[in-house]
């Protein structure tokens, strides 16, 4: 459960570049951009961060029954506060 | 007509949350969602649900956001389609955060986890 | 050095998924798209990319005159191989 | 016309790399190379030297691959516009790696790090 706040951390990091990406995205393409087109944008960028997020994520949440230790979870997290900064 | 008036609560909704005023966002996220629901329209419905949740978490009033992203859930069932829903169990999650609930946050967030790689 | 051939392959890992999402996008997008919108959308997936990895890319390359040290560094390989299977 | 010719050549040798086909894309970008030099157009010349950098390390000929990558650095260093940079020393990089060179992999490796924040 320590992990906890690394991927709520991890999830906002993510969502900031993701939505900073996609505005300027939206802003390039113009007024002009169908319903349709602007749907398939914002899928994309979901799925790529979602789809980059999925290992790390995973090795964040294994406790108990999972082969996984706990030490190796806990090294997961320090790992990724160090290189996403997410305790400053 | 009424449409093109939900369409426009949502957007004013989403450009007040972008300028930090989430008190302004969520009285139009509101009013998007009481038309949505007249219209029997679940697509936009959910996406203002998720804006009231979103609006709600800006101002800490977490336990209030979990009802409304919990509202998106309820209408992926009640319509037999999941969009949204991966958003949505991260957004809860990260109210069960705030709250110090971390049990309940992992729940959450495994569910959110398990989606990330579908579409 | 011995963190270079992750580097290697966290990229390609992540292109992969690039790829695969950009053409996800564009085909739901259809053949009516600009030449300008083709190209706002290549570069909002490299774009996400790009930032997401910046982090952990950054924190596979410092020895010697550095501040982090080697043994971080080396964590930090182990943890990214972990969580994205990179030596599977 | 040319300008054509150049495009549909670019585009087949795109299609032949997804299809695992390295040998027939490099024969495409070579093609493309050529026309985009003889048009004097620095955009689709970078990436037809990407193309064809990427079809021989498709093919496990690095020290020649890098030869093409290096050329999209050239272009952009003769033109003063740096689009593709990133991506060429990147691949540079990946390319000493398969040669066992990790010291000059790791500095391109560096330059690549550097600009993945910038866009």
């Amino acid at each position: 459960l320590e992990t906890v706040p690394t991927i709520k951390k991890l999830r906002a990091y993510a969502e900031r570049i993701r939505v900073a990406e996609l505005e300027k995205c939206l802003s390039k393409m113009g007024d002009d951009i169908s319903k349709k087109a602007r749907r398939a944008v914002d899928d994309l960028s979901r799925g790529i961060v979602n789809k980059l997020l999925h290992g790390p994520m995973q090795h964040l949440r294994c406790d108990g029954s999972d082969s996984r230790t706990l030490t190796e979870t806990l090294e997961n997290m320090h790992a990724l506060n160090r290189m996403f900064s997410l305790e400053t | 007509p009424r449409k093109h008036e939900l369409i426009s609560h949502l957007k004013s909704g989403k450009n007040f949350l972008r300028n930090q005023d989430p008190e302004k966002a969520f009285v139009e996220f509101k009013a998007a969602l009481e038309l949505a629901q007249s219209l029997g329209d679940p697509i936009e419905e959910k996406k203002a649900a998720r804006g009231l949740g979103a609006s709600l978490q800006r101002q800490g009033k977490y336990r209030e956001a979990i009802k409304y992203h919990s509202m998106v859930l309820a209408i992926s069932e009640r319509e037999g389609e999941d969009s949204g829903n991966t958003e949505a169990y991260g957004a809860i999650a990260d109210c069960y955060t705030e709250l110090g609930d971390l049990e309940r946050a992992a729940k959450f967030y495994d569910n959110y986890i398990s989606r990330l790689q579908s579409d």
